[in-house]
C-alpha cells in the first residue's frame, strides 16, 4: 500500500506538472487576449513531433531547445496572421478560429508523420532507473521531466515578477480590460505571450513525447483536460491553474489505484433488481471512471463555485 | 430550395454510378481511413487490395475482376451504416469490415434488415476482425461470415496453452472497458477457473478505452499484486502505453495479448526490451514455417511495405473465390449457401471450416512470442524494422478451439 | 406620500476603497431630479446602486416605498424603474424597431411567451410605433442599431429606457457628446417624454441641468453635500467650493 | 459577444411584404421535399437526402443557441444523442407491447428526451454565457459521452442499442422499411421542425433571445432575466436537437455513444457556422454543404478533415457571416440594381482565387500521398506526388495565385465600395 501511495504521488505530481506547463500558457493567453485557445494541445503535439524529428536529425538535447522555439514561432504566426485579423469579429470568432486550427493541425501532423505512433525514444543518457522504491523502478527520464517542469515553473514565476512583460501579463491577469484598452501598444506583447505560451506547450510535448505515445491524436487525448484545469483553477488565475493541475494529476492517478465501488462498500445489489443504470453505477469502480473524474469535478465546481478554485472573475 | 436541388444533383454525381457493376465484383471495404483508427484501416485496405490483385492476376473470380471499394467509416457505427448504405446504393453485394465490434454489430444488423427488406439486393458481410462473440451467438445472422476467431475462441486456445504452463501462478487481467475487453476478462476468469483452478487471479482491471495517457498507476498496481502473468486484450495506444509504463517501472512479467502485433505494438515492445515475454494469440504469423505463406509474406512486404497482419483476410478472399466457384455464381445468396460448412486449408497450413451453425470460421490458433530471432534463415521476418520478430511457441489445433454456440440461425 | 426613490445611508466600497459614503437621497414622485458633481464623484455608481446593477455594501434603497436594495436589475425594472447608460448600450445587431419593441414586451405582459407571434400583438405594435415617433426615429426603423449615428443611438437609448412605461426614469448623461443643436433637441425630448413621471438625471451640461431639473443634488466624493432647487444650489457656498475651477452657470 | 455589425433580417419588410410571399416560401419548400425523391430516385440520393434532413434540423436547433441567443456550445450532441437513445428505447418498448403508436410519433419522444436533459442541467449551465458556457458545455459533453459507456444497460455500451423500425404499427399501410418511406417521414419532420423553429424566432421569447445575444446586460434593465431567457432557449434547442436525434435513430435503427460525442458536436457547430448563424436559413445551407462534403469528400481524399478545417478557418477569418452572410450582403445591391458593377471584378478575382485553391489542394494531396498512394487527379489532369514537376506546379499555383488574388480582391473591394455608395444613395443600404 505504501508503495502504491509513493508511486502514485510521484506520478500524480509529474502528470500535474505536465498539465501545468500546458495550462500556464493557456491561462496567460486567456487572461490577456480573452481567447480560449482550442489549439493549445495541438501545439503540445507539434512540440512532440518536432522534438521527435529533430532528435532524429540532431539529437535530443538540441531538439529540447529548438523544437519549443519552433512551436513558439508557429504560435506567433497564428497570433499575427490569424487571431489579430479575427479580433474584430469578437471572441467567439477567435475561439472558433483556434477550433478549426486544432482540426487542421491534427490532420497536417498525421499527413506528415502518419497516424501510427512514431518511435520517439527516451535519450540513452536518461534511459536508466533513477531509484527503486519497494522494488519498483522509477525511471530517470521521469525525474528529468519533473525537474524541467519545476525549473520552468520557477522561471515563469521570476519572469512574471521581475520583467516588464511579466508586469504587463500580471496586469492582464487582474485587470484584463485595462490592458485591453491599451490597444495597439500591446500588440507585440500579445504576439510574444502567445508565442511563449505555445512554446511552453511545445516544450511539454518534447519532454512528454518519449514518455507517452507520440501520435497524431495525442492532442485530442489531453486537450479537454486542459480546459478542465483552467476552469477548475479559476479562469485567469495562474496559482489556481497550478493547484488545479496538481490536484487533477493526483486525483487521476490515485483514482486508478483504488478499486472501490459502491458495491464493495455497501455490498452487491439484490439480483432481482436486474440490469439497470443503477446496477451499472453500483458496480463501476473508481478506477474505471478515473479519466472522467475531471469532468465531474468541473461540473461540480461550476455549480458550487462558478469562479473556480482561485478565480476572481466569473467569465 | 434551388440550392438543395443543386446540392442533391452534385451529391448524386458522387454517390451515383450504380450501373456497370456487373462486370467487376465490388467489395466494399468499410473501415477507418481517417481519424484515430486510420493506420489500422489503411493496413487492412492494402491487404485487401493486394489480395484482389492476386485474384485478378489469376483471372479473377469466375472471370469477374475483383475491385476493393474503400469506404471510410471513421470507426463510427453510425457512419459505417451510411457507408454500407452507400455501398448498397452503388450496387455492391459484398462488404468487408474488421475494426470495432460496435461497427461489426451495427453492420450485421444492417445486412440482416437490408436483405429481408430488399430481396434481390442482398449483401453479404465478410467479417475479418470484429471478434465480439455475440455476433455468432445471440446476434448471429445468416448474412454474416466471420474468419477471425472470436475472442472466446482465442481465450479457449490461450487457456488450453496456459494449462500446460506450470510457471503461471498469479494472473493479472487488464482490459479496455468495452464489450471486447469485458468478454476477455470474464472468459479468462471462467476458463482459467475450469482449466487451472490453482491459478490465482490477483487483479482484474478495466480502464477507459483510449483515454488513459499514463499507465504507470496501473503498473504500480500490477506490481503490488505480485502477478507473474498479465492477460490483456488491449490494442493500439492502450497497448503501447501500457507496455511503455511497464518497462519504465521495470515490471518483469509475461504478457499474453490479443493484439500486441498491431500497428505500433512491435515498436513499443522493442522499446521496452521485453524479449520473448510478450505473447500473442493469432491465426497466423509471418515466421510460421509454412513455405507458401512465407513466400506470400515476402512478396507482400515487398509490394506494400507492411507485414501480413491479416492472414484471415487471405483466407477470406481465397475462400470467397472457392465458394463462388463451388456455387458457380457470384450471386450473394448462392455464395452464402456455398460458404456454409465449407472446408478450407488455411493460409499458414492446417484445416479450417466455416461452421454452418453460426458462420464462425474455425482454424488452428498459434501462440507466438515477440523478440530476437535466433535463426534468421528459418525466421526471416522482423516487424516494424525493429529487428525483432514473432516466433511460434505453440499451435492449438482446430478441434481444440471449438466452442458451442447459442446461435439460432434464421435461414431465408 | 412615499418618495419615488429613497436612499438611506448607503455605502459602497470596492475592496477597502469606499466609493459611496453615507449616501442619502430622496426623490419625490413626479419630480425631475438632477445629480451633479465632479468627475469620479460616484454619480454613475449611485445610478448603478439604485438600478440594482451593483449591490450596496450597507444601507437601504427604496423604490416607491418598497425595499429594492439587493434585488436584481430586472426585478427592480419590473417594479417600475428604468435607466439608460452613459455609454451607448443598445442591441447592436437588431433594428431600431426591434430594440424598442423588446423594451415594450415585458411591460405589456408578454414576458417569455413562445406561443404568440410578436408581429401580431397590436398593443405592442402601437406602443413601439408611438415611441419611435416620439424619439424621431420612425424613418430609421429598419436600420440595425449598430449602424445609427451617435446622436441617433443616444435617442434610441432614451427610447428603450422609457418604452417599458416605468414610473421612474433614470438617464445617465443623455446628452454627452452631442452637439449644441442635438442637445437642445434631446432636452426637449426628455422633457416631453418624462411628463408625469419621476426623472433622475446625471448630466455634465449645466444648461441642461438647470433648465430641466426641479431639484438638484450635488455629489462629491461619494457623499451628497447639498440638495435643493436650482436656485438653492446656485447659491450654496459648499457647491461653489466643490466646483471651484469647474464651470457653474 | 461580438459587436460586429451584420445587418439583421429586415423583419418589418417581411411583414409588409405580404403573407403571400411568406407562406409561399414554405409551400415551395414543402412541394420541393415531396417532389425531390421523384426526380432523384436512386438509393444513393435518398440516403443523402435523409441525412441532410437530419442535419438540417440539428443545425437549426444549434442555431437557437449560437445564432439566436449567442450561446456557443461544444456539447450540443448530448441532447441529440439522448433524444436518439430515448427514441430507440421508445421504439423497442412500443414494439414489444404492441402499442398502437405509429413510427412518425417517435421523434417527439426524442425531443422530449433532449428537452428533459436540458431541463435538468440547463439551469446551472446557462447561468453564464460566453466562454464559461462554452467550457461547461464541453465538460458536460465529455461527461455524458463517457458515462454512456459506463451505463451499459441504458446505452448498450459502445455497440449501442439497436431497434427495428418496421416492428411498429404500420401507418396507412406504410411499414417504413423502404428508405423512401423513411425519407418522407424525415421530410415531414424537417418541415414541421423548421416551421416551428422559425415561428419561435418570431415570438416575444425569440426576440428577447436576440436581445440577450446582443447585450445581456441591457436586457436586465428592460425587465428580463437573461438567465431565464438562456435557459428557455437551451431547452428549445435541446427539444429540437432531440427530435433530430430521434429521426437519426429511426433512420439508422441504432443509437450509440458516438451520437453523443465531440465529433457530432463539432460537426453541428461547423454546419451552423459555415452556413451562417445570423440568418435563419444559414444553418440549412451549412447542413446541406457539410453533409454533402462529408459524404463526398471522404470518397475523394483521405484528408477530408484537413479540408474541413481549412474551409472553417477561411470562413471564420474572411466571412464570419458564413454563406448566408455572403449571400445577404448582396441583397441591397440587387435591390439598388448595382450588383452588375461588381460582378466583372468578381469574375476577374475568381481566376487567381481558383488557382490558389487548386494550388493548396495540390500541395495537400502531394504531401498526403507522398509516401505511396494513387496519382492525384485534379480536374482530370493526373499528377504524381513524388514528381518535382508536381511540386513546381503546386508552388506556382499557390504563390502566383496568392499574389494575383490579393490584387484582384482589392479591386473587388473598390468596386464594392462604389456599388454600395450608390445603393446607399438610393436608400437600400443604411
Amino acid at each position: 500500500m505504501a508503495e502504491l501511495i509513493v508511486i502514485s504521488t510521484l506520478n500524480g505530481v509529474l502528470f500535474g506538472m505536465l498539465l501545468f506547463l500546458l495550462s500556464s500558457g493557456l491561462t496567460v493567453i486567456f487572461s490577456m487576449m480573452g481567447v480560449l485557445n482550442f489549439a493549445h494541445a495541438s501545439f503540445y503535439m507539434l512540440g512532440a513531433f518536432f522534438g521527435y524529428q529533430l532528435t532524429r536529425w540532431i539529437g535530443f538535447w538540441p531538439a529540447l531547445v529548438i523544437a519549443p522555439l519552433l512551436v513558439g514561432v508557429v504560435g506567433m504566426g497564428v497570433e499575427r496572421y490569424g487571431l489579430r485579423n479575427t479580433h474584430k469579429h469578437g471572441h467567439v470568432a477567435e475561439l472558433l478560429l483556434t477550433f478549426g486550427l486544432a482540426f487542421a493541425i491534427e490532420e497536417i501532423v498525421s499527413m506528415i508523420w502518419g497516424k501510427s505512433p512514431v518511435d520517439y525514444r527516451v535519450p540513452a543518457a536518461l534511459d536508466f532507473p533513477a531509484f527503486t522504491v519497494f522494488s519498483t523502478n522509477y525511471p530517470a527520464y521521469k525525474i528529468f521531466m519533473l525537474v524541467v517542469s519545476v525549473v520552468i515553473f520557477i522561471a515563469l514565476l521570476v519572469t512574471l515578477k521581475r520583467t516588464r512583460v511579466g508586469l504587463i501579463v500580471q496586469a492582464a491577469l487582474t485587470h484584463p480590460s485595462m490592458v485591453g484598452h491599451l490597444g495597439h501598444n500591446v500588440g507585440r506583447v500579445f504576439m510574444l505571450v502567445f508565442g511563449v505560451g505555445s512554446a511552453l506547450a511545445g516544450l511539454a510535448g518534447v519532454i512528454a513525447g518519449p514518455s507517452l505515445v507520440t501520435q497524431s491524436d495525442m492532442a485530442a487525448l489531453l486537450g479537454p483536460i486542459l480546459f478542465v484545469v483552467i476552469v477548475f483553477g479559476g479562469l485567469g488565475s495562474l496559482p489556481g491553474a497550478f493547484i488545479a493541475s496538481l490536484l487533477i494529476g493526483l486525483i487521476q492517478t490515485f483514482a486508478v489505484a483504488l478499486n472501490g465501488s459502491l458495491a464493495s462498500v455497501f455490498g452487491p445489489l439484490d439480483p432481482s433488481l436486474g440490469a439497470s443504470p443503477l446496477t451499472d453505477i453500483w458496480n463501476v469502480t473508481i478506477a474505471q471512471i478515473a479519466p472522467i473524474l475531471p469532468y465531474l469535478l468541473l461540473v461540480l465546481v461550476l455549480i458550487f463555485r462558478p469562479m473556480g478554485l482561485l478565480g476572481t472573475r466569473e467569465s | 430550395m434551388r440550392k438543395l436541388i443543386v446540392a442533391a444533383a452534385a451529391a448524386l454525381t458522387v454517390l451515383g454510378g450504380a450501373a456497370s457493376a456487373q462486370e467487376t465484383i465490388k467489395i466494399g471495404y468499410i473501415d477507418p481511413l481517417s481519424g484515430g483508427g486510420a493506420s489500422v484501416g489503411e493496413g487492412g485496405l492494402k491487404t485487401f487490395q493486394y489480395l484482389a490483385d492476386e485474384l485478378n492476376a489469376k483471372g479473377g473470380i469466375l472471370g469477374h475482376k475483383v475491385e476493393i471499394v474503400p469506404l471510410d467509416n471513421k470507426t463510427n457505427p453510425q457512419e459505417s451504416l451510411v457507408q454500407a448504405q452507400k455501398a448498397v446504393d452503388a450496387g455492391i453485394h459484398y462488404i468487408t469490415q474488421g475494426n470495432g465490434s460496435s461497427v461489426g454489430a451495427a453492420l450485421e444488423d444492417f445486412v440482416t434488415k437490408n436483405n429481408s427488406r430488399n430481396p434481390g439486393k442482398e449483401v453479404l458481410y465478410f467479417n475479418y476482425a470484429a471478434v465480439d462473440p455475440s455476433m455468432t451467438n445471440e446476434k448471429c445472422s445468416y448474412w454474416h461470415f466471420r474468419w477471425d476467431a472470436n475472442s472466446d475462441i482465442k481465450m479457449a486456445a490461450l487457456t488450453n496453452y496456459m494449462k500446460g504452463q506450470p510457471s503461471i501462478k498469479k494472473v493479472y487481467l487488464i482490459n479496455m472497458d468495452y464489450s471486447f475487453g469485458q468478454s476477455v476478462r470474464s472468459e479468462a476468469r471462467k476458463m482459467l477457473g475450469e482449466k487451472r483452478p490453482d491459478i490465482q487471479i490477483v487483479g482484474d482491471e478495466l480502464h477507459p478505452m483510449l483515454k488513459v495517457a499514463d499507465f504507470s498507476p496501473y503498473i504500480a498496481k500490477i506490481k503490488a499484486s505480485g502477478a507473474d502473468t498479465v492477460v490483456t486484450g488491449n490494442w493500439g495506444q492502450d497497448f503501447a502505453l501500457l507496455l511503455k509504463a511497464a518497462a519504465d517501472a521495470g515490471l518483469k512479467v509475461n504478457w499474453y495479448t490479443y493484439y500486441a502485433g498491431g500497428s505500433g505494438g512491435p515498436t513499443a515492445i522493442k522499446q521496452t526490451g521485453l524479449d520473448h515475454q510478450v505473447f500473442q494469440i493469432s491465426e497466423g504469423i509471418p515466421n510460421s514455417g509454412n513455405k507458401a505463406a512465407m513466400d506470400f509474406e515476402k512478396d507482400f512486404r515487398a509490394k506494400t511495405g507492411i507485414s501480413v497482419w491479416y492472414p484471415r483476410a487471405v483466407n477470406e478472399m481465397r475462400m470467397f473465390k472457392a465458394a463462388a466457384e463451388k456455387a458457380n455464381s457470384i450471386d450473394p445468396v448462392k455464395v452464402a449457401a456455398a460458404l456454409e460448412g465449407m472446408k478450407f486449408e488455411v493460409f499458414d497450413g492446417g484445416d479450417g471450416f466455416m461452421r454452418k451453425d453460426d458462420h464462425q470460421f474455425f482454424q488452428p490458433i498459434i501462440i507466438s512470442s515477440f523478440g530476437t530471432l535466433a535463426d534468421k534463415a528459418k525466421e526471416p521476418f522482423d516487424e516494424e524494422n525493429t529487428g525483432w520478430g514473432w516466433h511460434p511457441v505453440s499451435k492449438i489445433d482446430t478441434d481444440q478451439t471449438m466452442l458451442p454456440t447459442t446461435c439460432n440461425m434464421k435461414r431465408p | 406620500m412615499t418618495a419615488a426613490i429613497e436612499v438611506n445611508a448607503v455605502e459602497k466600497s470596492f475592496g477597502n476603497v469606499a466609493i459611496i459614503r453615507d449616501l442619502n437621497l430622496s426623490v419625490a414622485k413626479g419630480e425631475r431630479h438632477a445629480i451633479i458633481g465632479p468627475n469620479g464623484a460616484g454619480k454613475s455608481t449611485t445610478f448603478n446602486l439604485i438600478s440594482g446593477y451593483i449591490k450596496p455594501t450597507s444601507g437601504e434603497i427604496r423604490l416607491n416605498g418598497e425595499v429594492t436594495s439587493g434585488l436584481r436589475p430586472f426585478e427592480i425594472n419590473r417594479r417600475g424603474l428604468s435607466r439608460s447608460f452613459q455609454v451607448t448600450n443598445v442591441f447592436a445587431r437588431m433594428t431600431v424597431w426591434e430594440n424598442v419593441r423588446c423594451a415594450v414586451l415585458w411591460a405589456t405582459g408578454h414576458r417569455y411567451a413562445f406561443w404568440k407571434n410578436v408581429d401580431n400583438l397590436p398593443e405592442v405594435k402601437q406602443r413601439t410605433a408611438e415611441i419611435l415617433d416620439d424619439i424621431h426615429l420612425s424613418h430609421r426603423r429598419d436600420v440595425p442599431a449598430g449602424l445609427l449615428t451617435y446622436a441617433e443611438q443616444r435617442e434610441l437609448e432614451i427610447g428603450i429606457t422609457i418604452a417599458g412605461g416605468a414610473s421612474v426614469i433614470m438617464l445617465d448623461e443623455p446628452t454627452a457628446g452631442m452637439s449644441h443643436a442635438e442637445t437642445e433637441r434631446a432636452v426637449a425630448l426628455i422633457r416631453r417624454l418624462t411628463e408625469g413621471r419621476t426623472l433622475v438625471i446625471v448630466e455634465h451640461d449645466m444648461s441642461v441641468v438647470f433648465g430641466l431639473a426641479d431639484r438638484i443634488s450635488v455629489l462629491v466624493y461619494g457623499h451628497i453635500i447639498a440638495s435643493g432647487t436650482p436656485e438653492e444650489i446656485r447659491g450654496n457656498p459648499k457647491v461653489k467650493e466643490a466646483y471651484l475651477g469647474e464651470e457653474v452657470d | 459577444m461580438s459587436n460586429a455589425v451584420t445587418p439583421a433580417p429586415a423583419a418589418a419588410k417581411q411583414e409588409s411584404g405580404g403573407a403571400l410571399s411568406f407562406y409561399g416560401v414554405w409551400l415551395i419548400a414543402a412541394a420541393a421535399l415531396v417532389v425531390l425523391p421523384l426526380i432523384f430516385s436512386s438509393g444513393g440520393s435518398l440516403t443523402s437526402f435523409s441525412l441532410i434532413g437530419i442535419a438540417i434540423i440539428f443545425a437549426l436547433s444549434y442555431n437557437i443557441l449560437l445564432g439566436q441567443t449567442g450561446l456557443l456550445s461544444f456539447g450540443h450532441a448530448v441532447q441529440y444523442g439522448l433524444g436518439g437513445f430515448l427514441a430507440v428505447h421508445a421504439m423497442n418498448t412500443v414494439a414489444s407491447h404492441n402499442w398502437p403508436i405509429p413510427l412518425p410519433v417517435i421523434p417527439l419522444m426524442g425531443g422530449i428526451g433532449g428537452m428533459a436533459f436540458a431541463l435538468v442541467v440547463g439551469w446551472v449551465m446557462t447561468k453564464r454565457a460566453g466562454t464559461v458556457f462554452a467550457m461547461i458545455s464541453l465538460g458536460i459533453g465529455e461527461l455524458v459521452a463517457s458515462s454512456s459507456l459506463i451505463l451499459r444497460s441504458a446505452f448498450g455500451g459502445e455497440s449501442g442499442i439497436t431497434t427495428d423500425r418496421t416492428n411498429l404499427m404500420p401507418l396507412f399501410g406504410w411499414t417504413f422499411g423502404p428508405q423512401i418511406q423513411v425519407y418522407y417521414l424525415i421530410a415531414f419532420w424537417v418541415m414541421v421542425s423548421a416551421i416551428a423553429m422559425y415561428a419561435l424566432t418570431r415570438t416575444p421569447l425569440g426576440r428577447i433571445c436576440n436581445a440577450v445575444r446582443d447585450n445581456p446586460e441591457r436586457v436586465e434593465f428592460i425587465g428580463y432575466d437573461p438567465h431565464v431567457v438562456r435557459y428557455l432557449a437551451y431547452m428549445f434547442a435541446g427539444f429540437f436537437a432531440g427530435i433530430a436525434g430521434g429521426i437519426a435513430a429511426i433512420n439508422f435503427e441504432i443509437a450509440n455513444s458516438a451520437y453523443l460525442g465531440a465529433t457530432q458536436s463539432g460537426l453541428v457547430l461547423f454546419s451552423a457556422f459555415i452556413g451562417g448563424t445570423a440568418y435563419f436559413f444559414g444553418p440549412i445551407l451549412g447542413a446541406i454543404l457539410v453533409t454533402y462534403l462529408q459524404l463526398g469528400l471522404t470518397n475523394v481524399t483521405s484528408v477530408w478533415q484537413l479540408y474541413f478545417g481549412i474551409i472553417f478557418i477561411a470562413i471564420v477569418m474572411f466571412a464570419p457571416g458564413g454563406i448566408a452572410g455572403i449571400l445577404m450582403k448582396h441583397r441591397p445591391l440587387i435591390r439598388a440594381g448595382t450588383l452588375g458593377t461588381v460582378i466583372p471584378s468578381y469574375l476577374v478575382a475568381a481566376i487567381p482565387t481558383l488557382a490558389l485553391a487548386l494550388g493548396i489542394i495540390l500541395t495537400i494531396e502531394t504531401v498526403a500521398r507522398f509516401s505511396g498512394g494513387d496519382a492525384i487527379n485534379l480536374l482530370g489532369i493526373p499528377f504524381v506526388a513524388t514528381a518535382p514537376t508536381t511540386w513546381a506546379a503546386a508552388a506556382v499555383l499557390v504563390v502566383g495565385g496568392f499574389l494575383v488574388a490579393r490584387i484582384t480582391w482589392r479591386r473587388v473591394a473598390e468596386a464594392w465600395d462604389r456599388a454600395a455608395t450608390v445603393a446607399r444613395d438610393r436608400g437600400y443600404l443604411a
